[in-house]
């Protein structure tokens, strides 16, 4: 091999007091997919983000193809050759899918838009990546958030790069989605693009990657060849500790009596959608994006009404609708959001505010006056139980690590306490350690009698986890596999079944 | 009628004997005097029922003038036989008023006079009923300074809208009784013939100056804010108060002794003669160019005898 | 797609155009003197001033920001334009020249300043508002200034065309406004600060210039309002126009441009300005007491911007 | 951990507080009349109304709305108020309860309408501010009503005290307004709402009800100042308080409230009222003619904001 296409030195980065990047050294190479792996707020993001020119680092130096590199901007960046998917969405929800793929360079002759040319353009784009039902013309924040996720990867892949960045890039796609991207990414790296890339999921690591880099507490820990590292030797480097952490045997919680049962729910996207969960158990529902998930875990809540079925929960001897969140919480429901920018957390307010939000006015609350000391206690035990890595609980949720928001997200309905658990994607973006504290919780909900209805688009994490998982299509929940039956072709069938008649 | 105006002096050219449509277009409505005026013209328009009918309009505050335009133009437009006017400003109204004479329509102009110089460069005639305000400030200053004799000879002015010609004669008839009477202005801003903007104004011309004996105010809107501020100063009864239009409140503030004296230009027969000017002129009448109203002194004597 | 995009506008505009025509057929029913072409062109030629307003306001609203300084920035490029023409002599193409220069240039000082030192624009153009106004006064000495027929012409309707060169002027600046907001990069970077902005930033794009630009934008528009204004009155008012920043925000709101910014459209602006405007005559024409004027007025605004968005809410549903 | 807690807020309010503290210096050595007793009462018996009206418009403005009604329900109240004592002859306490009713009444509307129907509040309490002011006008029969001294005494400095019922009342108001903001369920979940709104749904809270309240609120607040502006001018003037929802606001907004919901605090809304009103105090006892008056006023108003702004960045950065 010749000389690394990017190589960093000593690279450092500080948030007033605190050091989150801690003299860095790497390299990438060109025709490489080179991991960078490490635990939620190890500093991952950050290092991609200076090397990407959106933010200055406190410290070091880098050189890219052999001269020295040091973006002011993004711009200057992507000048040089690097482009960046970051991990969290970065879109412009009231421009369309294809001005927002061109952002950057939308085709115009003297400042007027050619509309036919980046249309046709965008169209071509999207197709290369299978995203034939994406409609150009669409205001992006009329598309779900798996579809968000593939119109921004599409966006940094539609230009010429030498290196491209992609900061958790599959967190929010399902299997297929995945598989198109890796194909993707193989054949760029065959041209010779150096890609830095990085996931949580280590399977997905192991079979897409050259080379890793582990990164822990803000400092390089080691660079390996992927081939010559198991996936419970990263876990440990991570980690810093000797976890092995091998999985867990699965143990069933399930009880006899129902929790909660669903019957013939519709909206303009779930179609007569009916299935039921017991005490103690945990239904896994996978998908392929777009398969209306997300829309079932919503109307079931309230958050969107819907049109026609109804909601049992245990002890209920008539079905009701919710109308909104509220009265589904009342009547002991929680739900865990995907999408933590929206609608899961407030950005700009501290971890203590986000964790007791939903229950600030049950437990932490006397006569309408807050009951400070515990509030802050039992954001402190939360922070401490699932690890958040922050600098106290009063720091803004908005300056944490994306693993590190979903913990508080996760940590906000924990508080709260339901009988029956929703959960979209609630490992999204969170590390192996982090992860496997999080089933562990939802173990723990189980042996509680507590039922959870999980959506996720990590079908391992799923067949890890769950007693039972419900597949769904187009909108309809086509098949639910027990424990013993389930594999993954039959799922994929179940997936795919919509399309294919 | 809708029809395109024919001259209306003559009423049979209309064919049906239609009564003739009054519009009269004030100022600020916020401002009792004008709502005074407005219902002045209502009375008289309710007891002359068969002699016309009448369109009462007004702006949001004193300084709208551009809404008054449109006022004019939406008047013309809708086919009204006379307007009577009580302008804003007094060059800015000009050309919309000739555009209105030029549409056929009886213009008359009431309360505050349209500036000469502008009328004849614009080359349009236009009569105008209402009091002489240099000499009505005049009286008042003069009642003023008498009551003054003796103590500190030091005052401050509060005016009007400077744009507005009414503003700047009373300001002249103010000056004109304290030049006579050796009395120093030390102090004369415009408060827009606005309440609060002349309470925080006087407040701090008293600060400024904690020797004057009296605030002349361009009208009672102005000198109930003064009364305001002397009291929050802590000196009622020390610094004296003139006002300007003889509204109901300033009436009681008389004769609580918070103000010593007021001019009433009686404002709710100033419409009034405006409009009987306009169905003469649509008669046929000739009017005079310059109908001078009352304008009277009201003290608490004055008052006391009804 | 021509056809698609034809029903798109018609549900896009159809709230607002019926609460327009609700309004005058109201109006019609309630007096006779409304309904007729006479009537119609006055408010035509009343609309140019607050049109001019609220297509800048619209720009600016969407990136994000608000301009309180309008009212008193027409003020000033009035008073200019007034001073210049009467006091110096000056033509009008000059004059307005100058006009123009001291509304873009006080503009562009309320973007640099709130984009430039991140001072929230409400604050940057609330001190422009005073500074502006207390500015007009001492350029006209706190008089009107009358300068008559020379720029009279512009504000009156054209020998036998019925609409005025500056109803002509501020239909086109609509369309020109709207053309830029939607058909090039700069309209749509407009949009694109106004939604996200830490996303245009992350995607490598400078945004200051575009919303340094934007508030220039809507200080030329000041200008040119004040231009519509001075011929309307013939004269500069120093007084004039206060106030109206309100009426230009309260035209975008109810053309349903939002005060978070990302969300407006010129047209619907300009529908907004419309329904101010039959309102008031209408009202005016009635002859209603001015008490009972204000309180109509106030319960038909909000009922204006009801309706639109039941249209629009049940648009989305159907 | 108290002594952190003081120099916190030390900082939070040592930027405002140094703007003020640098403009009274600045006009003690201008003028010789301002740094005196008589000139510091004045001011403190002047701010009453708008500190009312501020403490309502900051919890509007942490929502996320925006309350343009004040001015208008401020006089509304007002003149209530002075209909009631000085023409039905009923006591102040009465009077100020019915007072208080229609201000509370008028806000609930506000919030009810806007939340309630998802009308942006603006247009919602533009229209208002228009119907308020109509029906002020109504009620007085667009007279001024002189109530005289049975108002006064609230306004008038204590016996031996120096300060004023209103004053004294408008601290506490201030004092509850940052209590309830910081310390209670209710205050919590405004600041929730103004930030994500849709976070806060789907946390399961109703946030309809804390947002038509906090309308409510500031229309109360509205209902106190009216009676803080009554008895300062003895007299209920139904022209009264035009455009002090701007006022209010840009208190707010030089005290550091974001437009956008989310952030703010009563009590630095309350030192910008006293910098509005040290302003023009000060600027009106150095007697410069109007027209500079209100250039000085623009810059010092962004001047303050961008003092304040350079401070909490540097405060950050350090
Ligand atoms: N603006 C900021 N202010 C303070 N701390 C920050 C800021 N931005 C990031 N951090 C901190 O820097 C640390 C590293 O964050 P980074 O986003 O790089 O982590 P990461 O490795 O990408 O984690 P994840 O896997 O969760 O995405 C975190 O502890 C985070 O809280
Ligand atoms: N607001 C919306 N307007 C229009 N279509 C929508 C909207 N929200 C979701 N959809 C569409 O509804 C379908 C189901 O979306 P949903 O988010 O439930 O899917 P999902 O299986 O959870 O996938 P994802 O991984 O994208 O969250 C998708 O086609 C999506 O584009
Ligand atoms: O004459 C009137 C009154 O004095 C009023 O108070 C203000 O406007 C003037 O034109
Ligand atoms: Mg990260
Ligand atoms: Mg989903």
């Amino acid at each position: 091999m010749d000389a690394p296409l990017l190589q960093t030195r000593g690279l450092t980065k500080r948030y007033g007091d605190v050091t989150v990047l801690d003299d860095v050294s790497m390299e990438v190479r060109g025709g490489e997919i080179h991991a960078l792996l490490g635990a939620n707020g190890a500093g991952k993001s950050t290092l991609c983000k200076i090397i990407s020119g959106l933010t200055p680092a406190s410290d070091g130096s880098m050189q890219l193809g052999g001269v020295d590199f040091n973006p002011q901007a993004k711009q200057q960046a992507e000048a040089a050759g690097v482009e960046i998917v970051q991990q969290e969405l970065n879109l412009i929800g009231t421009l369309s899918v294809a001005e927002n793929i061109f952002l950057t360079r939308l085709p115009s002759l003297r400042g007027v838009l050619r509309q036919r040319q980046l249309h046709q353009q965008t169209r071509a784009q999207l197709d290369r990546f299978g995203l034939t039902d994406v409609p150009t013309h669409a205001a992006v924040e009329t598309l779900g958030v798996g579809r968000q996720q593939m119109v921004e990867i599409t966006t940094a892949l539609a230009r010429q790069c030498r290196l491209l960045i992609l900061d958790e890039p599959t967190a929010a796609l399902s299997g297929s989605e995945s598989e198109q991207l890796f194909a993707h990414l193989r054949s760029l790296r065959d041209q010779g693009v150096g890609i830095l890339y990085i996931s949580h999921r280590l399977d997905e690591v192991a079979q897409l990657t050259d080379r890793i880099t582990i990164l822990r507490d803000g400092k390089f820990v080691a660079t390996r060849n992927t081939s010559s590292a198991s996936t419970d030797e990263m876990v440990d480097l991570m980690s810093g500790q000797n976890l092995a952490n091998k999985r867990s045997a699965h143990t069933c919680h399930r009880r006899d009596e129902i929790a909660m049962r669903v019957r013939s729910l519709s909206n303009a996207v779930v179609r007569d959608v009916s299935f039921e969960v017991r005490r103690g158990e945990r239904l896994g529902i996978t998908g392929l994006v777009g398969s209306g998930r997300t829309e079932l875990l919503r109307a079931i809540f309230g958050a969107d009404v819907a049109t026609t079925g109804s909601v049992f929960l245990q002890g209920d001897s008539q079905g009701r609708r919710f109308q909104s969140p509220s009265q589904a919480v009342q009547a002991g429901l929680a739900m865990v959001t995907e999408d933590r920018k929206q609608n899961g957390l407030l950005l700009s307010q501290s971890i203590s505010t986000n964790t007791s939000l939903s229950s600030l006015q049950a437990r932490f609350s006397r006569m309408g006056l807050i009951k400070g000391r515990e509030e802050r206690r039992a954001a402190q035990r939360w922070v401490d139980e699932l690890e958040t890595r922050c600098q106290d609980i009063d720091q803004p949720a908005g300056t944490l690590s994306g693993g590190n928001q979903q913990k508080v997200v996760v940590s906000k309905w924990l508080v709260r306490d339901a009988e029956v658990f929703l959960f979209d994607e609630p490992t999204r973006g969170i590390d192996v350690a982090a992860r496997r504290r999080i089933y562990r919780l939802l173990e723990s909900l189980a042996a509680e009698g507590k039922a959870s209805v999980i959506v996720s688009s990590d079908l391992e994490e799923l067949f890890e986890i769950c007693d039972a998982i419900a597949v769904m299509c187009e909108g309809r929940l086509v098949d639910v596999f027990q424990r013993d039956q389930w594999s993954h072709e039959k799922i994929m069938q179940a997936s795919f079944s919509g399309y294919v008649k | 009628g809708c029809g395109p105006k024919s001259t209306s002096t003559d009423p049979a050219a209309d064919g049906a004997p239609e009564k003739p449509r009054v519009a009269l277009i004030m100022k600020s409505l916020a401002n009792e005097f004008f709502s005074t005026m407005a219902k002045g013209a209502e009375q008289h328009q309710a007891e002359h029922s068969d002699q016309y009918t009448l369109v009462v309009n007004g702006i949001k505050d004193e300084r709208d003038l551009s809404r008054q335009v449109s006022l004019v133009e939406e008047m013309v437009a809708s086919g009204v036989d006379a307007i009577v006017i009580a302008p804003a400003d007094s060059k800015a109204l000009v050309p919309a008023l000739r555009r209105a004479k030029q549409a056929g329509i009886v213009v008359i102009n009431i309360d505050n006079q349209l500036d000469q110089d502008i009328l004849q460069q614009e080359d349009v005639v236009i009569p105008f009923v209402g009091p002489d305000n240099l000499a009505g400030a005049k009286k008042v200053g003069d009642h003023l300074a008498k009551a003054l004799e003796g103590s500190s000879n030091k005052v401050a002015i509060l005016e009007g809208i400077r744009t507005s010609f009414n503003a700047q004669q009373r300001l002249l008839g103010f000056q004109a009784a304290m030049d006579e009477a050796g009395i120093t202005i030390v102090d004369s801003q415009s408060a827009e013939w606005e309440m609060s903007k002349a309470n925080t104004i006087a407040s701090s011309m008293l600060s400024e100056h904690p020797d004057i004996a009296a605030i002349l105010a361009a009208n009672d809107s102005m000198a109930l804010g003064a009364v305001a501020a002397v009291k929050t100063a802590g000196r009622s009864g020390e610094v004296k108060i003139v006002g300007f239009d003889n509204i109901t409140a300033i009436q009681t503030a008389i004769r609580e002794g918070k103000v010593l004296a007021t001019a009433d230009q009686h404002g709710d027969q100033l419409a009034v003669f405006g409009i009987e000017a306009a169905l003469q002129e649509i008669k046929g009448e000739p009017v005079s160019e310059n109908v001078e109203t009352p304008v009277d002194l009201v003290t608490s004597q004055t008052l006391s005898t009804p | 797609m021509k056809q698609s995009k034809w029903t798109q506008s018609l549900v896009q505009y159809g709230g607002l155009l019926a609460v327009l025509l609700i309004m005058v057929i109201v109006f019609s029913l309630s007096s006779q003197n409304f309904f007729q072409m006479s009537t119609l062109v006055t408010i035509a030629n009343q609309v140019p001033a607050l049109t001019f307003l609220a297509v800048g306001m619209t720009l600016v609203l969407i990136v994000g920001g608000i301009d309180l300084s309008v009212g008193s920035l027409l003020a000033l490029s009035s008073a200019v334009l007034g001073v210049l023409m009467a006091n110096h002599g000056w033509s009008i193409w000059t004059s307005l020249g100058v006009a123009l220069l001291v509304g873009g240039l006080a503009g562009l000082i309320n973007g640099a300043i709130s984009v430039g030192l991140g001072i929230p624009s409400f604050i940057v153009t609330l001190g422009m508002l005073e500074i502006a106004r207390g500015a007009t006064k001492v350029v006209t000495d706190s008089q009107s200034v009358f300068i008559g027929s020379r720029v009279e012409w512009f504000g009156q309707p054209l020998a036998g065309m019925l609409l005025s060169p500056a109803f002509i002027t501020a239909v086109l600046a609509v369309i020109v406004g709207q053309f830029v907001l939607t058909q090039t990069v700069f309209g749509r970077y407009c949009v694109a600060i106004g939604t996200n902005a830490e996303a245009v930033r992350m995607s490598g794009i400078r945004s200051a210039p575009y919303a340094i630009a934007v508030f220039g934008i809507s200080g030329l528009m000041c200008g040119l309002a004040g231009l519509a204004q001075t011929s309307r009155l013939s004269t500069a008012d120093p007084n004039g126009a206060i106030g109206d920043e309100l009426h230009a925000i309260a035209a975008c709101v109810i053309g349903g441009t939002s005060l978070m910014g990302g969300r407006g459209s010129v047209i619907s602006s300009f529908i907004g300005v419309l329904i101010i405007q039959v309102l008031e005559t209408g009202l005016a024409s009635i002859g209603v007491p001015d008490e009972h004027k204000q309180i109509i007025t106030g319960i038909v605004i909000v009922v204006a911007v009801l309706l639109d968005a039941l249209r629009s809410r049940w648009g989305k549903t159907t």
